[in-house]
Order: C-alpha cells, then structure tokens, then sequence
C-alpha cells in the first residue's frame, strides 16, 4: 500500500494536523464532541451546520443505518448563535464553521458572528432534505456564487461543499470558485429513501433523506474527479471514506484531503485506525499522488 | 455498516401501571442486557429512546407528544423498535438498584435477572410507584414517596441517608430524575466510591447510535446512546451531569 | 410478508406475465437469452439499447462487481438492424425493445425497424457514459419530450427510462409524459467511478460509470417515490431491486411493477426465487399498495 | 455482491513459449480449478478472457491489441487479473486431453495434477507447439502439426482417427480452434458419447461475470462466462457451436 508523510497539511487557507477531517453533522453538536475527535486523531472537524435561528431539527427517525451506508434527515438541527460557547475553548484547534442559510445574507450573518474566531467556514449548500435550504440552493449556480462571495468577504478561508444531487457537479464548482471559495468540498450526501413495508411510510420522520457511508463511495470519487478536472481549487473529497486505502483513492482522484462522516458508526477511532495505516515515515508527499489518476 | 430498519412489533398487551405510566408489550422479544434501551417510533409522531423494561416490553411515561401516542396505543397496534442499543449495566457483587419515577424501567430486568440485593423504588406519591408488586418478590424492596403515601416519606436520598450503607454494596445501579441521580453520585463522591456507581443517563437522542452528537455530554464529548446509556460515576464526575443538558437545537437548558 | 395475485400484469400498454421484469442491458445481447429468462420466470423482458448503428462498445474493463452493486460502462455495443433476427422467434412474448440514439431522429429510425412486430419500445434516454448518447439527452427535457414523441407517433407502448442523475427527475418524468409516454421506468444507472490505487488509474477502461444493483436501491425508490407525484403515469421501478421485500417496497413508493437487472449476478434463477415468496393464492391486488406510502 | 475490483500482480517471469506465445507469471497466485479462467487488465488497452496455465501463469497468443500489449510485457510491469471464473473441467475417470495451438493453456493444469492418461497436443507447426516438453512428463503425449515438422503429419482429428479409441475414455477434455473441437464432437457424438467430452469454449467476454450476456449462446442463451466456458458434448450439440459467434457489438460471425 501507498503511505503518506505524516505532518500538518495546509489546505484551501487551513492548517490541519493530517489529512483527516471529521465531516460536517458528525459528532458536531457539542465543542466537547469535537474536541474528542479531535483527541481521537481527526486532523480537523467541522461543526453542525449553523443556521440563522436555532431548529430542532425532523421528527424521528432521523437515522437509519443501512446496508453499507447510513440513510439521515436530521434536518439541520442546531443551537444558531449559542453555538459559539461551544467552541471558545477550542480556538488554536483547526474547527471550521459550517454554515448553512436560506440566503446569501443569511450565510453572510451566520458567518458575521464567527468572523473573530473561525480558523474557516464551510458553506452547506447541499443538505438534500431541509425544505427551502440547501439542495435547491446548491443546485443553483448563481445562488451559490452569491453565497460564497458573501461569506469569502469575511477574509477568512471559506470553503464549499457541494451535493453530488446536480446534473453537472462542475458547473457548481466553478461558481464557488468564481465566488471566492478557497476550495471544495465534495460531497453531502446523496437522495434516498427506504419505506417501511409493514408500516407503508417512509422510515424517516421527513420521508426523504440523505444517504452516507460506503455506498456513495464511488459516487463521491467520481464527483471529486469531474471537479479536479472542472475547477483549480483544491477539493476535499467527502462521502464513504473508511479505510486508508479510501483515502488514497480519492486522493488520486483529484482529492487534497478526505472528511469522513458515517465510517465513526463503526468505530469512533476510525481516524486513529486509518492514520495508523496511512502515514509511515517513507511516506509519499502527498502531492505526487494528488490527482495522478487523470494522467 | 448493517441493515439497522426498525423491526415493526404489534402490541400484544398494554398494562396501566400507574396514571401516567403504561407497559407495552410485543409480539417479539428481543435479545437485551438490562440497561439497554431501544429507540422507539411512534408512526407519524415521533422516535423516542426508551429502556428495555424487558425484553419485550417497555414501560412508558407520558410527558409530551411521542409518549402520549405510546401511552395510546391498543392491542394490535403496530409500531417500530431500533435496538438494543447501549452498553446496559455491569453487575458485579452485591448490588444496590435505586429508581426513580419511570426510571424503574431499565432497571427492572435487572431484578428479574435475580441479581439485586436491595431495591429503593422512590415515586411522587403511592399511585405512582411502578413495578413495586413484582419487585417486593425479587429483592429487598424499599419504598419512598415524596409525599409520604406509602414507605418513607421523602426522596430516595433519605433512604440512603437513615438506612442505607452505600459503602457495604459493590455496585450501585441507579435511573431517575437527574437531580436524584446526582444527589446519589454526591454520597458516592463522599464515600470516595464514585466509581461503584452505574447512572443510566438520559439526554436528547436523534440518531441512537453514536452518529449524530446531539447526545454527547461536557466535558468529554461522551455518548450517551453509544458509550452510554450506563456511566460509572466517576465518568461523569465534573462533567454536565446535574448542571445541565442540551435540548433538540443543541442548547442548553437547566436540568 | 405481504403478497401479491399471481396472474398477467397490464401495465404502460404491454401485457406481461408477471411483476419482475429483465432490465435493459442485462443479458439481453441475444433473443436465446432473452427466451432463457422467460423461461427463468421473468415477467417480460427488454433488450440491450438498440442503436443507429452497431457498437462495439467501451474498451475493458467494462464491469466490475462492488460491495453491494455493480460498476459498468459497457458503451451501449449493439448489432443495430440486426438485432431483429434476434428476436423473431420471441414474437409472442412480452419482448420491449430499447433504443438509444443521439438525436430524436435516431431514436425514430430506430423505433421504425420495430415498429411491424415490436409489442413496446423503452427509451433509454439515461445511459451515463456513452459520449454523446444518453444523460446528455436524458438531462434536457425538451429533448426527453421530443425523443418520446418521435417513437410515440409509431402508436407502439413507448416506456420511458431515466437517468437519477439530473436535479429534478419530476421535471424530466414530466416531459416524457407530454411527449406521450406510456409508463417511466425509473432509473438507470447512477453515475460513478473507482480506482485502481496500485495502478493510479480509473478500473474501467471508459474511466466513468454507472453503479447498478442494491446499492443504488434506496436512491431508486426516492426517484420512483417522487415521479409518483410528479407524474400520472405507471411508474416501473428499476435499480437495486433482489428481493421480494425490494418489489412491494418500490410498488408501495408508487411502481407498478419493477425491473431486475444486477441481481442475476448472485443467482440467475432471480426471478423464480421472487415470484416463490412474492406470489400467493390468497396475495392482494398490486393496486392496493402501489403508491400507499403516500398516503 | 462482494468487491470485485481487479487484483493488481506484478509479471515476475516471462517464458517465451513459441515465436507467438508467452507465458506471463505472476508474484501472486490464484486458487484455480483447471479450465478456470481470470479477465486479464492490460492498463490502457482492454480487458480480455484468460485461461489459467497454472495458479499464477497466464499463457498468451499474440493476435491483436490487447494480446500484443500483454505479450510485450517485461518483468516488473503490473497487470490487473479478475478471477477465477467459470467452471473448470470435470475430470472422472481415464481423461483424454486434446489441445489446438494455445488452447493447451487451460489444459495444462489438469495434467499438471497428474489425473491425464493421454494428452493430444496439436499446432501448425513444430515451433508453434506449446508445453511439449513438461508435457511429455506427464502424460502419453501425442503430437500433431499441420505441416508434419513434428509428429503426427496432420490434424489432431486425424490422430484420433487412426490412433484412439475415443470410447475407451471417460472424460475428453478439448480446447482449440472451434473448427477443430467441432470436429471432435462430431466423432464422440458419432460414437454416441457426446456427454462424455468437456469443451472449453470461446466467445467475446465483457464482464466475465455473468452480467452482460455477450458470451451467450444459441439457442438455449447459456453464458460461456458463467454457465461454462466448460460445456459437456451433449449441452452443444444443436448449438451455434461449430456454427457462428458474435463480435463485441453483438452481430454474428462464422467461426
Ligand atoms: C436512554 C433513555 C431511556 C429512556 N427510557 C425511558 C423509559 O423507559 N420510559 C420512559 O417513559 N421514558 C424514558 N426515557 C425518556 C423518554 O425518551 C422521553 O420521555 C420522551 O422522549 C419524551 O418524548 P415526548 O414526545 O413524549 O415529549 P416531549 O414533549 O417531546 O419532550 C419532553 C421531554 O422529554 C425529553 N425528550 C424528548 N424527546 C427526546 C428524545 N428524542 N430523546 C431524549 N429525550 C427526549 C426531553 O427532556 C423533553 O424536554 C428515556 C430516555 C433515554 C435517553
Ligand atoms: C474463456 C477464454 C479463455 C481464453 N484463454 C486464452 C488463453 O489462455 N490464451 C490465449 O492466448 N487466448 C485465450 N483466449 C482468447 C483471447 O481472449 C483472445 O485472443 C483475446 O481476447 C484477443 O484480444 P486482442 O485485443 O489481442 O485481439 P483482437 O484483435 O481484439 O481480437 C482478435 C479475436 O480475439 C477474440 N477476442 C477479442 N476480444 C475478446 C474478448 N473480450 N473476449 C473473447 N474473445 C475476444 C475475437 O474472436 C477477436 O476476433 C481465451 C478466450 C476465452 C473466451
Ligand atoms: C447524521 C449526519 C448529519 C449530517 N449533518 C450535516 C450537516 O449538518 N451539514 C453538512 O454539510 N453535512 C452533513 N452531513 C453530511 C456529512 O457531512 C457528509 O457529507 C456525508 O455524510 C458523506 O460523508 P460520509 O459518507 O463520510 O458520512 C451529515 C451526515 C450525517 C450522516
Ligand atoms: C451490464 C449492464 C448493462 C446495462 N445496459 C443497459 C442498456 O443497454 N440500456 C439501459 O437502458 N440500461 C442498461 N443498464 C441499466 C439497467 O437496465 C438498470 O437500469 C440498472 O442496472 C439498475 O437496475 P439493477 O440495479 O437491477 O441492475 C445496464 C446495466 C448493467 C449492469
Ligand atoms: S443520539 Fe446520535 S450520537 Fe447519540
Ligand atoms: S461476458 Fe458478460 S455474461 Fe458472459
């Protein structure tokens, strides 16, 4: 197997510990949560998606683990403003914001009250199963140009994530390069659903949802493909990452550094146990494998 | 990851404990350690956790709008149960069970495992004290009621106080209001025996099984629906136990 | 487990003898194969993509098996014209012709060599990795309506099949409804890739897929859950479907009936294996659940 | 559905076997039955059906692109090898092999296993035959060449003609040119024991897994991949074997 150097990765603005982001909603909710991620060996987290009013989010279920892959419609739970106390204590730690609004200036008001402390922001333009947020903003090319210039003015290192649910995910990408983002994450999770059979309703409380783990592995590779070769911005590759192996496959797809979601079902030293494989002393610069499937 | 669906149950039994508490029972019995606890959907309403107060039943309070469906439901009602989920309690020794209201229900299994020495049932008042019937035949049952309608008259606390020696049992299960849980862990603080102590906590649980964070508790970022729901008491010893919890969006609220 | 009448299926103009019908592209090079698979209990059947002019198809690796599904990008490889041999001898069975081309016009002409003996036509409108060909089409809808209304005008069942890879599938399941579409099926492939890490290059020799089998089945249903209300036309559900549970799950979504295409990779006998614990004496009509999870 | 993704080997030896064919091993091997074969990757080029020639050779007749690329290869290259698939022979009994030119490939390891009484090894010419020595060794080896520079000075029909007692196996296992296993079947069929010959067929493979239905066969639509490549006389009789076959687009070709 391919090993990496180990050593803190400088990626669209940001200095991480390693290549390894915990993604966003994952074990988020609360800064002791992150924190223990970040102890546990995640070389960044992202919070929640933050919003411009607190929500409680979907009635249950919320989340059904499937075969290979986690089915979720949270809808956007989050505290709004009081997040903030959540992460004060984690200030020197790489804790990106996500932000998720229903407008440019609701992004650009959410961003407005972490300007001070965020290290960066992501921008949720992609959660599929919150009504009037997200998907259909991240559909949208010239909506999700406006978002991000809204929030890149801030001066801070903001990154967007994409959904993989567009007809041409490049077409995306460009507009948040156009936007001022300082790279790409790709992706949220991809539509679905599952019914009860013997209740005849959708399982989830929001009957649509989002699908995660390792079935939208190669449906997250091959977007993060179409936008290394759509964009020049640096990509986070995010969907199904379990394994190092995972890792150095999205990397060669055009990927800088992974997040990594669903995979802590199984085991929430997941960032320990791919590190332990991945790194090794005579590693590869990462840059010599950044990609080198389009050659 | 593995097909985790809500296995749909009907309900072959509902038994009216107290006024505000029922016990359903299934048509399908599940294969649990006591303290585990499953999250339960309510079609068209709501998925709440609740503990298993057997393998195929839970006992339910209705407190709100999940729990009023459960609490609704007739014989042949069907609804969806994801579990067992948790950790459960580790029994060890002699063993001290210690309930309050509701929080009878994960300890229950317990009792009837055989395994507890010495029960403290504690409830608002005589009407409301579930499982006292079977319990009184399975360990050495101790009744306190606020206000005095049967057994001691006061919290559990005040059994403990006048005729309980903590120090003399090796593990102390414990489920109930937060706020008696805690004025628990402090005598076990005391004593210097935090750690014999097992809290069945509760806090607001979306995903159930270590995903989501909305259960995860200060300062250590612990799960509550995958590392818990049972923690020793010297885990949540200068932790959020007893100070606060968070709420749905993520913010705090007072106990 | 809920079952189903046994007994002809009238659905989208063509009478079949079951629920389970072979899907596009899935053993259906040859009329002998075809024939096979009504005799292995298949309720109908379509064809491989049918084209303006014979294709040899991509250069391999063409398929390749995944946890949970399959990745191919065969490249549409079709005799063309002479494909009618194949099947003459199929004339009495319920034998749907799929068509692909790449301009409303090829899909006419294509439909015109079948239009004497054919008993339906399926537009494959949706292939994800043929150039030219397929998504490209199957994402625009007034080229979805123009290609139905070009194959519908030969008064033949014209079902039309669509590609989960576009924004909005309502809006194209809509546009096949205007151009006279006589069902949808719904869906093909789900756009995908993987890498060979030790090879730092793409597995399949196209680079691009399509992901096929149970892992796509939750993003299916979704598909078929939503073109139930976008759309007035039987829907015939198709992706991931291998169990009898999967049929009344995607019948209960709104499917009227469904196709099978990966799961003849673990067993060929599929169908027969379904129909054992989809069908019984006492089963309920198809029309008491199909859509039910709507309610 | 389990992953399939190719194994990825590195060419460890390469054995020139004849001016157009060479045998590539590999640093891993696979758990075969003989007669098995794997979808050889030549990066870049295409993916092609392989015979085993051992658990970690493949034995390769330059004849096109992909051919030309894999016989170019030298030690240290890196090919991706899915398989094994199919079924493989099943030898029972006095076993008979006959090979055409590089159709001894997947019939080598049958008599590497010691279980081939007499083994018929045909070619066009003497430096085209493949295995002759190691052959020898392990089994009554006959040779023919259409030009007569070894052995018998023919077709390998015409050493069973004059030289066999076909009836007096019970398993015939042939792989060659389809004109010559026609042949073949034609003589066991003649002797009323079509059944008792396993031919190991060819047709354009894509998936190799069962899938696609390019290898299918007239008129009973069996896959070659999956249902063979092996096939017992009697399964092909009446068939399109011997007859046509069919390109990578579907349209047929005689043989
Ligand atoms: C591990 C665990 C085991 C439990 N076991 C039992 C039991 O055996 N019997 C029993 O009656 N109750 C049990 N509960 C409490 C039960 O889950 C809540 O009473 C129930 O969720 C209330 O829902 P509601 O819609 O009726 O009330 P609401 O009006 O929605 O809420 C009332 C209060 O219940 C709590 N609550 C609401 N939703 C949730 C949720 N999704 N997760 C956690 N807490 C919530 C909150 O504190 C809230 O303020 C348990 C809780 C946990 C965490
Ligand atoms: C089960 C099986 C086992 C085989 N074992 C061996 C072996 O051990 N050694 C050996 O040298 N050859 C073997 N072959 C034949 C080998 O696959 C072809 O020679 C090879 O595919 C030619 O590819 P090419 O690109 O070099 O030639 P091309 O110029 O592409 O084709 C030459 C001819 O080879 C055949 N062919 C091409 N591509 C394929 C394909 N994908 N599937 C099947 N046939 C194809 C066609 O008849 C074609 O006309 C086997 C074939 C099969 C089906
Ligand atoms: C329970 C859960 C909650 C999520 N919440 C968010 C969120 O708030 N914001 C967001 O951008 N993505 C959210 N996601 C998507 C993940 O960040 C990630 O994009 C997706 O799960 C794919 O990665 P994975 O396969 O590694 O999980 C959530 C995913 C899950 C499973
Ligand atoms: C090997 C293979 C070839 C296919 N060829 C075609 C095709 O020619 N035309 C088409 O419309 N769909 C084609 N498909 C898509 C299937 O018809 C079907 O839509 C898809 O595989 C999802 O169904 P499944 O999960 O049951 O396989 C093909 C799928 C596979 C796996
Ligand atoms: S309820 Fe989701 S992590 Fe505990
Ligand atoms: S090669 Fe695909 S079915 Fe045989």
């Amino acid at each position: 197997m391919i090993t990496l150097q180990k050593g803190p990765v400088h990626i669209g603005g940001i200095t991480l510990h390693n290549h390894l982001i915990l993604a966003a909603g994952v074990l988020g909710t609360t800064g002791a949560s992150l924190g223990r991620m970040l102890r546990l060996g995640a070389g960044g987290v992202v919070t929640k998606s933050i919003g411009p009013e607190p929500k409680a989010g979907h009635s249950g279920p919320c989340l059904i683990p499937l075969n290979g892959g986690l089915l979720n419609a949270m809808g956007l739970p989050n505290p709004s403003r009081d997040y903030l106390d959540e992460i004060t204590h984690l200030r020197d730690e790489p804790v990106i914001i996500s932000i998720f609004g229903g407008t440019p200036e609701e992004f650009g008001e959410v961003a407005s009250w972490f300007a001070d402390t965020a290290v960066g922001f992501e921008l949720n333009l992609s959660c599929p199963h919150a009504e009037g947020y997200g998907a259909a903003i991240g559909a949208d090319p010239a909506i999700v140009r406006a978002c991000t210039e809204e929030v890149a003015a801030y001066g801070i290192p903001t990154w967007v994530k994409l959904t993989p649910n567009v007809t041409d995910i490049g077409v995306i990408g460009r507009a948040a390069e156009e936007g001022g983002a300082s790279a790409i994450v790709a992706v949220n999770t991809v539509r679905g659903m599952r019914i009860s059979i013997d209740l005849r309703r959708p399982v989830l409380g929001n009957r649509f949802g989002g699908i995660s783990g390792p079935m939208i592995f190669p449906i997250a590779l091959r977007c993060v493909y179409d936008l290394y070769d759509a964009c020049s911005l640096p990509i986070i590759g995010c969907g199904g990452v379990s394994s190092a192996e995972d890792v150095i496959e999205m990397m060669m797809a055009g990927a800088s550094a992974v997040q990594i979601g669903s995979a802590v079902y199984d085991d929430i030293a997941i960032f320990e146990q791919i590190a332990a494989s991945l790194y090794a002393d005579d590693g590869l610069a990462a840059d010599e494998i950044v990609g080198c499937a389009h050659a | 990851m593995h097909d985790g669906m809500p296995v749909v149950v009907t309900v072959r039994e509902i038994i009216d404990e107290t006024p505000t508490i029922r016990t359903i029972r299934f048509d399908h019995p599940f294969s649990i350690r006591p303290g585990q606890f499953c999250m339960v959907w309510a079609p068209g309403v709501d998925e709440i956790p609740m503990g298993y107060s057997s393998p195929d039943t839970i006992t339910v309070q209705r407190v709100g709008e999940a729990t009023a469906a459960l609490t609704s439901l007739a014989v042949g009602d069907r609804l969806g149960i994801r579990g067992p989920f948790g950790n459960g309690f580790s029994p060890e020794g002699r063993l001290l069970a210690i309930a309050g209201g509701v929080g009878v229900a994960p300890l229950y299994p317990l009792a009837a495992a055989g395994v507890v020495e010495t029960f403290i049932l504690g409830a608002r008042t005589a009407e409301e004290l579930t499982f006292a019937t079977p319990l009184a035949a399975l360990a050495d049952l101790r009744i306190a009621t606020d206000d005095g309608t049967a057994g001691y008259h006061g919290f559990v606390t005040g059994i403990i106080d006048e005729e309980i020696d903590l120090s003399s049992y090796d593990t102390i299960c414990v489920c109930g209001p937060e706020m008696m849980m805690k004025g628990i862990l402090d005598r076990l603080d005391a004593a210097g025996i935090a750690g014999r102590g097992q809290f069945s906590l509760h806090r607001y649980m979306k995903c159930g099984v270590g995903v989501c964070g909305s259960c995860s508790i200060d300062p250590d970022g612990l799960r509550v629906c995958k590392d818990g729901p049972v923690f020793t008491g010297d885990q949540i010893l200068n932790s959020e136990f007893g100070v606060y919890s968070r709420d749905a969006s993520g913010r705090k609220k007072r106990p």
